[in-house]
C-alpha cells in the first residue's frame, strides 16, 4: 500500500486541541489524514458528513481536554465512546490497526479499557489510572524519554531500543498508577509482555527525578501499548517535534534547523508499518 | 393530558481517593496554608462531590447514580465513591 | 430576582405580561435624576442624565428601562472611552499605518502576500480583583473573541500582570492577599488558555505594593488569517440577519462595564457579584472552530464579539459600522434561566457569545455548522436601512434608539494637570556596595527579578506546536528567560512572528513620558533580540482615576511617550485599551503603560537565543 | 519531658458556588451524562471538600478552618462555605 492511501482519523470532541499538529505531522509524512468529530461515527449526522471507523487503517486520539477533563481526564470521550462504539473499537484494535493516544488520547485509551488491556483487547474497567502530578500542577517542558520496547510497538519500529528521544510534555494529570495491591505484578507482566515503550529520563541518562520525570509515573512510565503491539498511549507530544527547529535548545545544536525532530520518528514508524501489512 | 408529577431526589456522590494513594492536591493546600501560618494541620485530603437534583424515585435514584459512578465519575484503581440520598 | 425598579417612584410599570418600565426622567428633580442613575447602577452623571432627558423630551415619550439601562452601557468610560478619548486622537490615531489592514476589535496587520496577523490587549483588573480566577479566565476569553471577531484563527496568548507583593500576610478588609490573587489569576489563565489550546507564549510578572488593592491582569493575544477571510466587525446591509451564537445568555456578568468604570473600594466584593463570572472554555473551543468554519465557508458578512454591555453595545455598533439599524426580537435570545427582564436580556455580559451577520440565505447553512459543533445558534434579528434600533419583546416595541445618539457617547476634556505637592526627588547615585555576593543574591531572590519558570511551565506554551523559540531558552538543564518568542504561524513556511511585552511601572511612575517610551523601546529590543524587526504595536494603559487632574496627567503624558516614539519608529498601534480608575482607598496604581508587540522574522531558522553557546565566543556590546 | 498529647479534630470544610454563579464544570458534567443516556438529571453542582486532620481543640479547629476559608480556600464573592466537625 501506498503511503498516500494510508487513510489517518484523528478523532475530536469538544475540548480536543491538539487535533491540527496531529493531523499535519500525518499528512506532512504523506497520508491522508481527516479530522473528525465523535459524532460522526456514532449519531445522527447528515449523510454527508457520516463517517465509519473501519474506513480508516489508524485511529489517532490527540490531546487536549476532552469535554474539560472536569470529571477526570479522558474520562468523558471515553464514556461517550465506550457507550457507542465498543464493538467497533474492539474490532478495529482486533485487525491489527494501529491506535494511537497522544496525552489526553492515552488519558482516553486508559479509561476507555485499551490500555494495558492485559489478558484482553479491551478490559470492562480501567486497569490503570492517569492521576494528578505529583506537584499538582501543569506541567510544560522538555522531557527526554529512553525507548525500552524490545520490538513489539508498531509506533516505534524505527527508533533503537535504548535511544533517548527529546519530546516534551504538557499535563496536569500524567500519573500512571496501578491497583496499589496489584502494582508490582503489573509491571513484571507489562515487562514481560514488552508493553512498556517510553520512560522519562534525565538528560544525563543517570537517576530519574522530578522535573525530568514530570509527573511521578510509576516506574517512570511515559508510555505503554497493549499486548498486541497495536495501541500506542504516550503522555509527551511527539506531534510538536517534527523539526528540529521545534526542539526547546535547537539554537545551541549544530544540525540543520529543519531536519527531523524526535517525534517524527514514530510518525514515520507507524506508516511503515501499515504500508507493509495492509 | 396528565399534569406531570415532579418528583424530586437530592443525590450526593462523593468521591475519595482510595487509601494510599498519595494527594497531591491536599498535600499542597496544606503548604500553602502553612505559609500563611496556620499550625497544627496534621493533613488535608482533597474530596471531590457531585451534588445531583434527579427527577426520579429515590430507589431509582440510588440505582442511576451507582451507575453513573461505575460509567464516569469514578476511576476504582485510584477512587472510591459514596452515595447519598437528602 | 432582585427588582431594581420596586423602589423607584418615578418607574412606572407598563400593562404587559412581563417586567417593563417607563421611567419618568421629564418630571425629576436634579436629585431625583442622581437618584435614578444610583439606583439603577447606571453609573451616569447628572449632565449625561440631563442628555438623555433632552433627547427623550425630543422624541415626546418617556425612555424604558431597556433604554435608559442600554445608555448607561454605550456611554460608560469602558465602552466609549469618554475621557481618553481626544488623548487617543492626538496621540495613537494618527501612528503610522503602514502595513495596517483593519482596526476592528483588534489590529489586522500583513504578514506576507496572502496571510494577515492581529493583535489586541486589554486589561481584566477589576474582576480579577474581586475574584482572580473566573477574572482572568473571563478576560482571556474576551480577548481571544476580540481576535476571532477579526476573522483570525487565536495563536498565541501574553499576560502581563501585576500583584502587591507576594508575601503580605495581611491586607485591609475588602481586599484579599497577594498570594491569593496571584494563585487565582495564574489558575484561571492557565485552564482558560490550556483548555481552548492556545500557547500562552509570553508575559510578565511585575509586583509593587501600589498594586495590592487593585491587581492589573492584562492579556493580549494574536491571531491568524487568510487576507481573503478578514472581515470587518459590521454588516454588509440590508438582507442580513443576525445571529447569536455560543453560551446562552443568563444574570451574569450585568453592570460589568460600570464596575470596570468606578473605583473598587470595600463594599465592591458584595456589590459586584453579578460582575463575576467563571468562564466555559469547553463552550468557547467549538465556538472558535464553528465561527472559523462558517467564515472559510464564506457565509458571514461580520463577527462582533460581545463583551462589556453584551448585545446593547454589539447590536448597535455591528449595524452601525455597515450604516445600517436593526429589528430585534429580545424574546429569540436563548436563555440560561427563566425570569429575566427584557433590560436584563439585552445587557447581560454572559460569556462565550458571539454575533454574526450574514446573508440571510446563508442562515441554514450557518446554523448546520453550529448543530455540529453542539454550539447554540438563534437568529434574533434582522439589519434594516435606517441607523435606529428597534427591540421587540413578546411583540411589544420595548425600544427604539437612534444609533446617532446612542453611540455618540459624551467625551470630555477633563481637567489635567502635574501634581504639585510632590516635590521631585534628585535622583540619588546608589552606592557601589562592599558585599557585592550578598546583594547580588537579594537581587536575584526579589520576586520581581526572580525566574517565573514556576509560571511559565504551568501554561502550555507550545500547543499547536508552532512554538519555536520558547519563553525559557538555553541548555535545557539550565533555561533561562527570553527577551521574546517566536511562533511561526504557517505549517510549510519559515517566516515567523516575534512576540514581547515592555512596561515599567517605576519609571512611569517618576516620569510618565519616559515610561511610556521605555515601554516601546524594551519591547522593540526585546524583539531584536530574537531576530525579529518590530512591525506592530498594541497598548494596555492602566491608570488611575481620571477625574483627578494628576492622574490624567500621567495618562495624557505616558500616551504622548507611546505616540512619539511609535512614529519615530514608524510603527503601527493599530488597536489598544485603555483602564482607568485603577484606585483603592489606599492610594493609586503605579500607571502601568503596557506595550505589547510583534515583529516580523523573515527565516525562523535563523533566530537567536540569549544564552552563550561556547566557551570562547566574542561578546559584543552594541548601542550607547 | 511531658509527653506530647495529640488532639485531633476530624473537620471538613465545604465549597460551593453561590446560587446564580453559572457553574460550567458542573454543566459539563450534566451533559456528559445526558449523552450517556442518563435521563431526568435536573441539575448537576460540584463541590469541592477539603478534609482535614487537625491537632487542636474543636473551638480552635473551627476558628482555624473560619480563617483558612476566608483567607485562601474560597471567594466570598462567588462562594459559600460551611465547616463541619467530625
Ligand atoms: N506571567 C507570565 N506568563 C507568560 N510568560 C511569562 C510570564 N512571566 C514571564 N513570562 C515570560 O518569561 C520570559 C521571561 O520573563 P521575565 O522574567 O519577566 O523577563 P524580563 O526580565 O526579560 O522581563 C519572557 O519570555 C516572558 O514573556
Amino acid at each position: 500500500m501506498d503511503t498516500k492511501d494510508i487513510k489517518v482519523c484523528v478523532l475530536r470532541i469538544e475540548g480536543t486541541n491538539c487535533e491540527d499538529e496531529t493531523n499535519e505531522a500525518f499528512r506532512m509524512l504523506g497520508a491522508s489524514v481527516e479530522t473528525i468529530h465523535l459524532k460522526q461515527l456514532t449519531s445522527d449526522v447528515s449523510p454527508a458528513l457520516r463517517r465509519s471507523l473501519e474506513d480508516y487503517h489508524i485511529l489517532a486520539f490527540p490531546g487536549g481536554f476532552s469535554a474539560g477533563d472536569y470529571v477526570r481526564a479522558g474520562a468523558i470521550f471515553a464514556a461517550r465512546m465506550k457507550s457507542a462504539l465498543a464493538g467497533d473499537l474492539q474490532k478495529f484494535v482486533e485487525s491489527g490497526k494501529p491506535v494511537l493516544g497522544i496525552c489526553n488520547g492515552f488519558q482516553i485509551l486508559v479509561e476507555l479499557g485499551l490500555l494495558p488491556a492485559m489478558g484482553k483487547t479491551m478490559s470492562d474497567f480501567p486497569q490503570s489510572a492517569l492521576y494528578t502530578n505529583d506537584s499538582a500542577r501543569f506541567e510544560c517542558r522538555p522531557t527526554f524519554l529512553r525507548h525500552d520496547n524490545r520490538g513489539r510497538c508498531l509506533f516505534t519500529s524505527q527508533i533503537p531500543q535504548g535511544k533517548v528521544l527529546m519530546i516534551p510534555s504538557a499535563h496536569a494529570e500524567g500519573n500512571l498508577k496501578f491497583p496499589s495491591d496489584m502494582q508490582s505484578k503489573y509491571l513484571e507482566k507489562l515487562e514481560e509482555n514488552d508493553q512498556i515503550v517510553f520512560r522519562y529520563v534525565n538528560p544525563n541518562e543517570d537517576e530519574v527525578s522530578y522535573p525530568w520525570c514530570p509527573n511521578g509515573s510509576i516506574s517512570q512510565i511515559a508510555g505503554i501499548c497493549n499486548e498486541g503491539g497495536n495501541v500506542l498511549g504516550l503522555m509527551p507530544h511527539p506531534e510538536r517535534v517534527m523539526f528540529r527547529f521545534q526542539h526547546p535548545d535547537w539554537t545551541r545544536s549544530k544540525e540543520c534547523p529543519d531536519g527531523a525532530g524526535d517525534g517524527r520518528a514514530v510518525f514515520q514508524s507507524v506508516l511503515d508499518s501499515v504500508k507493509k501489512s495492509f | 393530558m396528565p399534569p406531570t408529577v415532579l418528583i424530586m431526589v437530592n443525590a450526593e456522590i462523593r468521591i475519595e481517593l482510595k487509601k494510599g494513594v498519595a494527594d497531591p492536591e491536599g498535600a499542597n493546600t496544606k503548604k500553602a496554608l502553612e505559609l500563611l501560618g496556620f499550625k497544627g494541620i496534621l493533613g488535608v485530603k482533597t474530596v471531590k462531590v457531585f451534588s445531583m437534583e434527579l427527577d426520579m424515585s429515590a430507589e431509582e435514584a440510588l440505582a442511576a447514580c451507582e451507575e453513573m459512578s461505575r460509567k464516569l465519575l469514578a476511576n476504582p484503581v485510584i477512587q472510591s465513591y459514596k452515595i447519598e440520598l437528602k | 430576582m432582585r427588582d431594581l425598579m420596586l423602589d423607584l417612584k418615578l418607574a412606572k410599570k407598563r400593562d404587559v405580561p412581563f417586567s417593563l418600565y417607563d421611567i419618568d426622567i421629564f418630571s425629576a428633580s436634579d436629585e431625583e435624576l442622581k437618584e435614578i442613575s444610583s439606583k439603577l447602577g447606571l453609573n451616569l452623571s447628572l449632565q449625561e442624565m440631563k442628555d438623555v432627558r433632552a433627547y427623550f423630551q425630543s422624541k415626546q415619550r418617556m425612555p424604558t428601562d431597556v433604554e435608559i439601562q442600554s445608555i448607561a452601557q454605550a456611554w460608560s468610560e469602558h465602552c466609549c472611552y469618554k475621557s481618553s478619548k481626544v488623548f487617543l486622537r492626538e496621540n495613537i490615531f494618527n501612528t503610522p499605518t503602514t502595513d495596517v489592514l483593519s482596526k476592528g476589535d483588534a489590529g489586522v496587520m500583513n504578514f506576507d502576500d496572502d496571510y494577515a496577523y492581529c493583535l489586541r490587549i486589554e486589561s481584566h483588573n477589576h474582576p480579577s480583583a474581586i475574584e482572580p480566577y473566573g477574572g482572568a479566565a473571563t478576560g482571556i476569553g474576551g480577548i481571544v473573541r476580540d481576535v476571532l471577531a477579526m476573522g483570525a484563527q487565536p495563536i498565541a496568548l501574553v499576560d502581563p500582570l501585576f500583584f502587591g507583593e507576594p508575601d503580605l500576610k495581611e491586607v485591609p478588609a475588602g481586599t484579599k492577599l497577594p498570594k491569593y490573587l496571584i494563585k487565582g489569576v495564574v489558575g484561571g489563565i492557565r485552564d482558560y488558555g490550556n483548555r481552548i489550546g492556545i500557547p500562552t507564549v509570553a508575559g510578565g510578572m511585575f509586583f509593587d505594593k501600589s498594586y495590592t488593592g487593585n491587581c492589573l491582569v492584562n492579556v493580549g493575544c494574536i491571531g491568524f488569517l487568510r487576507k481573503d477571510k478578514l472581515l470587518n466587525n459590521s454588516v454588509k446591509g440590508v438582507g442580513d440577519v443576525l445571529i447569536l451564537v455560543g453560551g446562552k445568555t443568563g444574570r451574569d456578568g450585568i453592570h460589568g462595564v460600570n464596575f470596570a468604570s468606578a473605583e473598587l473600594h470595600e463594599r465592591s466584593e458584595d456589590e459586584s457579584r453579578g460582575a463575576v463570572q467563571l468562564g466555559d472554555p469547553i463552550m468557547k473551543e467549538p465556538t472558535i472552530h464553528a465561527c472559523l468554519e462558517a467564515n472559510d465557508k464564506g457565509l458571514l458578512s461580520g463577527i462582533k464579539d460581545l463583551g462589556g454591555g453584551g448585545l446593547s453595545c454589539v447590536v448597535g455598533e455591528i449595524a452601525l459600522a455597515g450604516g445600517c439599524g436593526a429589528v430585534v426580537q429580545v424574546d429569540a435570545v436563548h436563555l440560561k434561566e427563566e425570569g429575566l427582564a427584557p433590560w436584563e436580556i439585552w445587557v447581560s455580559e454572559s460569556q462565550e457569545r458571539m454575533m454574526l451577520a450574514a446573508p440571510k440565505e446563508n442562515t441554514e447553512a450557518i446554523l448546520d455548522i453550529f448543530k455540529m459543533w453542539d454550539v447554540p445558534a438563534v437568529v434574533i434579528g434582522e439589519v434594516v436601512d435606517e441607523q435606529k434600533v428597534t427591540l421587540y419583546y413578546k411583540n411589544e416595541i420595548i425600544y427604539e434608539l437612534d444609533l446617532d445618539f446612542l453611540t455618540k457617547g459624551p467625551e470630555y476634556c477633563r481637567p489635567c494637570a502635574e501634581a504639585e505637592d510632590i516635590p521631585k526627588t534628585a535622583v540619588k547615585k546608589p552606592q557601589i556596595p562592599g558585599d557585592l555576593s550578598s546583594v547580588l543574591l537579594s537581587l536575584l531572590s526579589d520576586p520581581n527579578v526572580a525566574s517565573k519558570d514556576w509560571v511559565i511551565r504551568q501554561y502550555d506554551h507550545e500547543v499547536r506546536g508552532n512554538t519555536v523559540i520558547k519563553p525559557l531558552q538555553g541548555d535545557v538543564s539550565h533555561p533561562g528567560p527570553a527577551d521574546a518568542t517566536v511562533i511561526r504561524p504557517l505549517p510549510g513556511s519559515c517566516r515567523g512572528l516575534a512576540i514581547a511585552i515592555g512596561v515599567n511601572p517605576w519609571f512611569a511612575g517618576l516620569d510618565p513620558l519616559k515610561g511610556g517610551k521605555s515601554a516601546i523601546d524594551e519591547t522593540c529590543r526585546n524583539i531584536t533580540a530574537v531576530g525579529g524587526k518590530p512591525h506592530a504595536l498594541t497598548d494596555c494603559l492602566n491608570f488611575g482615576n481620571p477625574e483627578k487632574p494628576e492622574k490624567l496627567y500621567e495618562f495624557r503624558e505616558a500616551l504622548k511617550g507611546i505616540g512619539d516614539m511609535a512614529k519615530a519608529l514608524n510603527l503601527a498601534v493599530p488597536s489598544g485599551n485603555v483602564s482607568f480608575y485603577n484606585e483603592t482607598t489606599y492610594g493609586s496604581v503605579l500607571p502601568a503603560p503596557t506595550i505589547l508587540g510583534v515583529g516580523i522574522v523573515e527565516d525562523i531558522r535563523k533566530c537567536v537565543t540569549t544564552d552563550f553557546k561556547d566557551e570562547g565566543n566574542p561578546v559584543y556590546l552594541v548601542g550607547k
